[in-house]
């Protein structure tokens, strides 16, 4: 197996994910994809890091990670405050910033 | 072929003389500055000190009026000491503008032309001074008044002072400055206001003339001052001297009310009296004549120019004497009067070498004469309730005697009653029109032989309106206001009738002492230059058709105004006087030609600036924020869909990405 | 586990340059792949978010693999911990405060978006995996002993060559976050700090009145004058004492006052109105038999007492009457427990 | 020379930190804040005497100069010095403001009219006055800061920088519609700014490709690319030299304003108080004419000649029309803003013409259209403040009640049409004769502006101060002492620059050869040149000899 096939299934990954971006009104869900899309990226860095026989790609992935951290951290706050006051986790129903 | 021959023979007698060959200003010829700065500081005092010099301001300016002319005396008396070159003094005071080659200084040039000027203009101008007091004495801003009135001085000084065109053209619009501030002195009439403004517009379209000839003058020789551009006039190619000539004589329209920018001269008639005789005797409309005889040299380069001078001369000569036949104001018949003479003098100095030195004779014999007029005839009307209709006048004679003398004196003066200053100078203007040559000279001659019957013809009229004939003035008006009262005609003060009677000693002598020996010619000679021109017939025979046209035009006018009944309300008229008594339609003219094309253009550009450009950069706004407020509507508010713009961005930049790879 | 352990050791044994891994880790990935696949799909398409939580985890999980099979085993570690750990449970402990039974409704809302989310991620992929294919991606450096120069050697520190060289994956790391990538390192701390902040911040809610003290709060109870008294506690014939059973009024009756009313409005209460009849009735027939069998007379207690006819006339009674009693006493507590939703947690 | 003393930038620095201090000031001290204003603004004038008097015409081109490394990564340098040009123009900033503060006096202290044009009411912010002076001191550090800059990049910055005060001023405080004529004003020199920023940064990267900075990089030093293009080290391609003139041009050319980007111009100026107006017309704007002289004649020679017919033409074009639109004006401040339309055609006219004239004429016009529009609007702002009102109609006969307001607006407007005498006159001729001896037609047309400038003049003054006293009019009453004390100074500038304009022709001649040298440009000789090649000197002595 030519282990290029990390990227490419790093590509499958990131699109799904992105696709259930798209697809899915859930906040917690659409929050799931992203981090879906961050693992994606993930793999490809720690690949890549491979390829190049050095560790740079893994510390990216690595600050990936810390950074995923702290964007669900306060990703998840939002959700919460909006489900709070709205009593709805649907990113259709926060619609209200617009023209 | 005459033309040529004039011009040569001018050439051969100028040789020299008006080179302007100068010394500098020594001496009692270092004070000549005094002579525009003491009115200028006259009026400097009494327009910063306000209501504190009102008791005394009147006294004050004609004061600072008649030092100057005390200079002027002591000028004059220490030039009659000098002879040849040595009369042509040049002061040079400051730099005043130098950039590369435009060179400009205010420096003064006094020679034997200017001090003709400056005498006349301090001269009369002080008389008028002293006439002011009494006729102004009840106006409340008499102090105003004066400090205009040295200001006027002091800008036609610096006119005839200057020893280049650019200060020249200083004094030119600071006449214009002050002839706005007089006429319009009695700003609460509208009428007055409107005519004030008409002056300063028509003088500026003739300041246009004079701000181009510099431009040519300038490109042409690199300089403006009279010296050198007057030196090296011979130099320069014809059409540059034509161009620079007519653009000189469209100057000398403006200032001296020539056609066709005669019009604001009856409408001038709006301001006080003494302003009126200023402006036509001694200052204004004089310095037209003054701009082309200074500018001899550029003109006798130029015989284009001298023909369109003369014909300028003519027209102006019989529009200002038909006009003047046919009104019933007695100021505006008399301004009509002006145009008409100065008519005369522009024609002569249009003829070259013949006519200059007789121009300014003319100009200046006029002063005394119109001067004389225009102080009676304000006489008259400061007796009769500032009535300004001859119809509504009459037999005046019994009542201002004074006036009645001085008013005649003048009047017989102007017809060219012979022997009195209007004969000898008019004579002569219509003897060098007959000695131009050609058909040139028979037309100008006869023009001036006709201007000169209808002269006689029209001063008659105003004469005999005034002085004799039935007392009108006693009899209500037409509609006349239920405050009416009857006028009481009275003499005039001291103040007024002075100046007067030593106008009128001017009016009946100057012509006569200015003859004797050719005194004035040879006085002016170095500076003009002059040229006897052949008569085709005898002197006497020039003198004769003068005096029988005179003759015949004041019989006329006797016939129709003494033998008949001066009707007090004008009647119906031919269509010829209804057109004089129009200004030939002058206004009208002016208004089809200019003001209204004028007036629509600037609407038309009113709104194109308001819908066209700022319309455009508006749409554009418009345009930018409508499509904006139709593209944000993309702004749906759900997030996904921004997502789902996003994703699509990225997937174009990954197939442009790829794209390019492959290519 | 077992597979995972493998592919590291052949991960770390990859020494020289590959373009083919070993054929372990070749199954491990097609298997593991298909699992990961499989979880992210799951994840979009599962209906409900605590599913879609945990076939992700699922993914999280095979990518960690993933990192310790190509000889990332710290970022293995640490995904597996970090990922799988803390943040999916953190995801769930949201789903929980946000309702673990809601599930989504997958019809979709906005016009076109379905369709257009497709297409692009569709367009997407193809495009990114032609991409890499299309690209030159040459060989493999991999990592460990053999004294190999990776091709990064420029931009690594020596030491840090060294240490990738020796195939020591956590101390490389180590030395390269300490040395090169300190500041990034450092600003990280800054940024978890801000995110706890924040979160803090967010998810805190600011009391809008003062809270009201005990006096207060007994002041206003009596000024509305509405159950004064303290509310019944639950539980029946002290023979229940759970929070979810009513304790009955006198008329059998259960009161919905002694409940909770989170487990009112959950349907969780459960009516025992009608067992304390039934055992009653047991009860007394255990007690007869036992006093049978016991020889007493209970005539004497019933002389001694005249409450004693009619304890046994309710004694004998109770057989024949217990059966209509006992349906009025069902239907009685049916009607009220359908009314509180009790039949269904019973259910 | 001048020693070490970086009087540029303290004179920059002054009014900037002047500025900051009257914003400091404590809420409702509108007096003490006026007062601080006042004293900074004189402080100025005096430094700009000082600086004006140390400065030796025949010295260097650029005086004062200082250079300190600001970014370094593409050598924009703080560097200041002034020739004679931007000289004089620092001073007519410097000597303007203390004018303008006293005559804005009250002007910040009551409340603003509303946007529905409703009469204000109430009180005015209690920091107004704070902000309105503070902002005209910033305006005039960033002035001052444009005149002196000799890097392109830091001239850019203030040039930009300057529309924010402005905003504010305009926008804060003036008539009902200010906020429409802000936002004009804004995005319209914003636009000329931006297209500006893209000439700029295409000129440091030619300058980067011709190796100006060393070490391949690119230079913004004005000097050092000038020197470039004068010695033809820097040989630009035609097309982009051309673009990049475009670039600037366009800039100046709204700022000016140059027909047919002058709409703004009405607009503000009708909206603005007096005071702002007088700041747009006499000084920002001027910083447009300036840079056109300075930086466009100077860095793109070659283009400036090829468009100058062009750039002419429009400059004809906006005197006649400015002119015949001021004629048709209902409205005073309007009609005065259209009147400066024409000047500025003059000035640029006078710019493009290309000849020594036309170069010293259009910076001593700049100077003069200064004094002259300041006086002429600062006198119609004290009146439409007394009758409440700034259409013509509403006034008439106010000579009557009020004199010496009459007089002095007058005397302004006698300066305004150039009536000789009064200093506007030397710099019209001289752009016209600039402009003759090289463009006979332009000249011709240009001069037919005089003759319109005496209508519209004129007009104006016969509509509002002669006549019969209007209803309204008869309770104005006539100056203030401190009105006086604004129009004395200027009445007495019109009066002495009129009649002896050397002061000023002397500093600013030298630095006219200069940029004359620079866009290879000589006076059109005379066809008949009286004074003979043996005395080349008599123009200088021609005077005095005699």
């Amino acid at each position: 197996m030519n282990p290029a096939n990390y990227l490419f299934l790093s590509a499958l990954l990131f699109t799904i994910g992105a696709a259930g971006v798209l697809l899915r009104r859930n906040a917690i869900v659409v929050f799931m994809c992203v981090e879906l899309m961050l693992n994606a990226t993930n793999l490809a860095f720690v690949t890549f890091a491979r390829m190049h026989g050095n560790y740079d790609g893994q510390i990216i992935a690595f600050f990936t990670m810390v950074v995923a951290a702290a964007e669900v951290v306060v990703g998840l706050s939002i959700i919460i405050a909006i489900f709070r006051s709205r009593r709805t986790a649907s990113v259709d129903d926060a619609n209200l910033m617009k023209w | 072929m005459t033309q040529t021959s004039v011009s040569s023979v001018y050439l051969a007698s100028t040789e020299g003389g008006a080179g302007m060959h100068s010394v500098a200003a020594s001496g009692v010829f270092s004070a000549t500055w005094l002579v525009i700065g003491l009115p200028l500081l006259g009026a400097a005092v009494l327009l910063l000190g306000g209501r504190r010099t009102n008791r005394f301001g009147h006294w004050l300016g004609t004061l600072f009026a008649l030092g100057s002319f005390a200079v002027a005396a002591a000028l004059f008396a220490a030039m009659l000491g000098e002879s040849g070159a040595d009369r042509s003094i040049d002061q040079h005071l400051w730099n005043w503008v130098a950039v590369g080659d435009f060179q400009a200084e205010i420096g003064l040039h006094l020679d034997q032309l200017s001090m003709v000027f400056v005498l006349l203009i301090t001269g009369v101008g002080s008389l008028i001074h002293i006439y002011s007091i009494g006729y102004m004495e009840h106006d409340e801003n008499r102090r105003r008044f004066f400090a205009y009135l040295n200001l006027f001085l002091a800008s036609m000084l610096l006119l005839v002072l200057a020893n280049n065109y650019l200060l020249l053209y200083v004094g030119w619009e600071g006449v214009g400055l002050a002839s706005y501030l007089l006429i319009g002195f009695w700003q609460h009439k509208p009428s007055a206001a409107t005519a004030a403004k008409k002056a300063f517009i028509m003088n500026r379209v003739g300041d246009f003339g004079l701000a181009v000839a510099i431009f040519l003058m300038f490109t042409a020789f690199g300089t403006f001052s009279f010296d050198e551009v007057l030196g090296g006039s011979a130099a320069a190619s014809d059409g540059t001297m034509t161009a620079i000539g007519l653009m000189l004589l469209l100057a000398a329209c403006g200032k001296s009310a020539q056609f066709p920018l005669q019009a604001w001269l009856g409408d001038a008639m709006e301001g006080p009296t003494p302003v009126s005789a200023l402006i036509h005797a001694a200052t204004m409309v004089t310095a037209g004549v003054y701009l082309i005889t200074r500018s001899a040299e550029i003109f006798n380069a130029s015989p284009d120019a001298q023909l369109v001078v003369t014909i300028v001369g003519a027209i102006t000569v019989l529009f200002g004497a038909i006009v003047g036949c046919a009104k019933d104001d007695i100021k505006k018949a008399l301004a009509a009067s002006t145009m008409s003479q100065i008519g005369y003098m522009i024609l002569a100095a249009g003829l070259g070498p013949i006519g200059y030195a007789f121009a300014i004779m003319h100009l200046v014999t006029h002063g005394f004469f119109k001067a004389g007029l225009f102080l009676g005839a304000g006489s008259v009307m400061h007796g009769m309730n500032d009535e300004v209709d001859m119809r509504r006048y009459g037999g005046l004679r019994k009542y201002m005697p004074v006036t009645f003398v001085t008013f005649g004196l003048g009047y017989l003066a102007i017809i060219g009653f012979p022997l009195l200053s209007g004969f000898f100078s008019k004579d002569k203007i219509i003897e060098a029109a007959f000695a131009k040559g050609g058909t040139t000279g028979y037309v100008l001659g006869s023009v001036t032989l006709v201007a000169a019957a209808l002269t006689a013809y029209y001063m008659t009229r105003v004469m005999l309106m005034t002085f004799f004939g039935r007392e009108r003035w006693k009899e209500a008006p037409v509609g006349a206001p239920a405050d009416w009262h009857e006028p009481h005609p009275h003499e005039s003060p001291v103040s007024m009738t002075l100046p007067m009677i030593v106008l009128a000693f001017g009016s009946v002598f100057a012509g006569g002492l200015f003859v004797l020996n050719d005194a004035f010619v040879n006085w002016l000679t170095p500076v003009t230059g002059f040229s006897h021109g052949e008569l085709p017939f005898s002197v006497w025979v020039v003198t004769g058709m003068a005096t029988a046209m005179v003759a015949l035009g004041v019989a006329v006018a006797y016939v129709q105004y003494a033998r008949r009944e001066v009707p007090a309300v004008a009647p119906q008229g031919s269509l010829v006087t209804v057109a004089a008594r129009k200004d030939l339609y002058q206004d009208s003219i002016n208004e089809g030609l200019v003001m209204r094309p004028g007036q629509y253009l600037t609407r038309l550009l009113v709104w194109l600036d308001g819908r066209g450009i700022d319309g455009f950069v508006g749409g554009l706004a418009a345009f930018i924020g409508g499509t904006s407020s139709r593209v944000r509507k993309v702004q749906t508010g759900f997030v996904r869909s921004y997502a789902l713009s996003m994703f699509g961005g990225t997937a174009v930049v990954v197939a442009a990405t790829l794209m390019a790879r492959m290519a | 586990m077992s597979m995972a352990s493998g592919g590291l050791s052949e991960g770390v044994v990859l020494a020289e340059q590959v373009t083919r891994t070993s054929t372990g880790e070749a199954v491990q990935f097609w298997v593991l792949a298909t699992i990961a696949v499989l979880g992210a799909l799951g994840t979009v398409f599962l209906k409900k978010a605590v599913h879609s939580a945990l076939t992700l985890a699922a993914t999280m999980v095979c990518l960690a693999i993933f990192y310790m099979a190509q000889g990332a085993v710290f970022l293995g570690i640490v995904q597996i911990v970090v990922y799988t750990g803390a943040i999916m449970m953190l995801f769930l402990f949201v789903l929980m405060l946000v309702g673990v039974s809601s599930a989504d409704s997958l019809k979709e809302t906005l016009r076109g978006q379905r369709v257009a989310a497709v297409l692009c991620g569709l367009g997407f992929g193809i495009l990114l995996i032609a991409g890499i294919a299309n690209a030159s991606l040459g060989d493999f450096a991999g990592y460990g002993a053999g004294g190999v120069s990776p091709s990064g050697a420029v931009e690594t520190d020596q030491e840090a060559v060294a240490l990738i060289n020796q195939g020591e994956n956590v101390k490389g790391i180590a030395h390269l976050i300490f040395t090169r990538y300190l500041w990034a390192f450092e600003i990280t701390s800054a940024l978890l700090i801000t995110a706890a902040l924040g979160a803090m911040v967010l998810a805190h809610r600011e009391r809008l009145t003062p809270r009201k003290t005990q006096r207060e709060l007994s002041e206003e109870r009596v000024r509305d004058n509405v159950n004064l008294a303290p509310l019944p506690a639950p539980g029946v014939y002290a023979r229940h004492n759970a929070v979810d059973i009513p304790a009955l009024l006198p008329d059998g009756s259960i009161s919905e006052l002694s409940v909770n009313a989170t487990l009112r409005a959950r349907g969780q209460v459960r009516d025992v109105s009608r067992e304390p009849v039934h055992q009653v009735a047991e009860l007394e027939e255990s007690a007869e038999v036992w006093m049978e069998q016991r020889g007493d007379v209970p005539t004497a207690r019933h002389e001694g007492e005249e409450a004693g006819p009619e304890a046994d006339g309710t004694g004998e009674g109770a057989a024949d009457v217990d059966p209509d009693e006992a349906g009025a006493e069902r239907t009685d507590g049916d009607s009220v427990a359908a009314g509180a939703g009790s039949k269904e947690s019973r259910s | 020379m001048n020693g070490d003393f970086p009087w540029l930038t303290v004179m920059a620095a002054l009014p900037f930190v002047g500025g900051l201090v009257v914003a400091a000031l404590p809420a409702g001290k509108r007096v003490l804040a006026k007062n601080t204003a006042l004293a900074v603004t004189l402080a100025e004038l005096v430094l700009a005497i000082i600086v004006t008097v140390k400065f030796s015409p025949d010295g260097d081109r650029f005086q004062f100069t200082e250079s300190y490394a600001w970014i370094k990564s593409f050598g924009v340098h703080w560097s200041l010095g002034v020739d004679g040009i931007g000289l004089v123009l620092i001073l007519l900033t410097a000597a303007l403001m203390p004018i303008l503060v006293l005559a804005s006096w009250h002007d910040a202290d009551t409340p603003q009219v509303s946007a529905s044009g409703e009469a204000p009411s109430g009180k005015a912010a209690p920091r107004s006055t704070h902000a309105f002076f503070a902002l005209m001191l910033m305006v005039e550090a960033m002035v001052v800061v444009s005149f002196a800059a000799t890097d392109i990049f830091v001239f850019y910055i203030f040039f930009e920088a300057m529309l924010i005060p402005m905003y504010f001023l305009i926008g804060g405080f003036g008539g009902a519609q200010r906020s429409y004529a802000a936002v004009k004003f804004l995005l319209y020199n914003l636009l000329g700014g931006l297209v500006m920023l893209a000439a700029v940064v295409a000129l440091y990267v030619v300058t980067a490709n011709h190796d100006l900075g060393g070490t391949g990089q690119g230079t913004f030093d004005l000097v050092r690319i000038s020197q470039a293009v004068a010695t033809g080290e820097l040989d630009m391609n035609p097309t982009a030299e051309k673009a990049m003139f475009l670039g600037f041009m366009f800039a100046f050319a709204i700022k000016a304003p140059l027909w047919p980007f002058h709409t703004w111009l009405p607009d503000t100026m009708t909206e603005a108080t007096p005071g702002v107006a007088v700041l747009v017309t006499a000084m920002v704007d001027k910083v447009g004419t300036f840079a056109m002289l300075r930086f466009c004649l100077e860095i793109f020679p070659d283009a400036s000649k090829t468009f100058a017919p062009v750039i002419v033409t429009l400059a004809v074009i906006g005197i006649i029309y400015g002119a015949l639109l001021a004629v048709g004006q209902t409205d005073i401040k309007r009609l005065i803003a259209y009147t400066s339309i024409s000047h500025f055609g003059f000035i640029i006219m006078g710019i493009f013409a290309m000849t020594t004239q036309g170069h010293s004429g259009a910076t001593l016009y700049m100077i003069n259209h200064g004094f002259s529009t300041a006086a002429l609007l600062l006198i119609a702002g004290f009146l439409i403040s007394r009758r409440g009102s700034k259409t013509i109609a509403d006034f008439g006969g106010v000579q009557k009640v009020a004199p010496v307001l009459a007089g002095t607006f007058l005397v302004a407007g006698l300066a305004t049409l150039s009536l000789p005498g009064l200093a506007p006159f030397v710099s019209e001729f001289l752009v016209l004769v600039g402009t003759y001896s090289r463009y006979e037609a332009a000249g011709l047309f240009a001069t037919v502006g005089i003759i319109l400038a005496a209508l519209y003049v004129l007009v104006l003054y016969q509509r509002t101060m002669t006549g019969p006293v209007k209803a309204g009019v008869e309770k104005i009453r006539d100056l203030n002492v401190r009105e006086l004390v604004v129009v004395a100074p200027l009445m007495a500038v019109l009066l002495v620059l009129g009649v002896y304009p050397k002061p000023i022709l002397d500093v600013v001649n030298p630095a006219v050869e200069e940029t004359m040298s620079q866009v290879e440009r000589t006076d059109p000789k005379p066809s008949n040149p009286i004074v003979p090649a043996a005395q080349p000197l008599a123009a200088e002595t021609h005077g005095g000899s005699k």
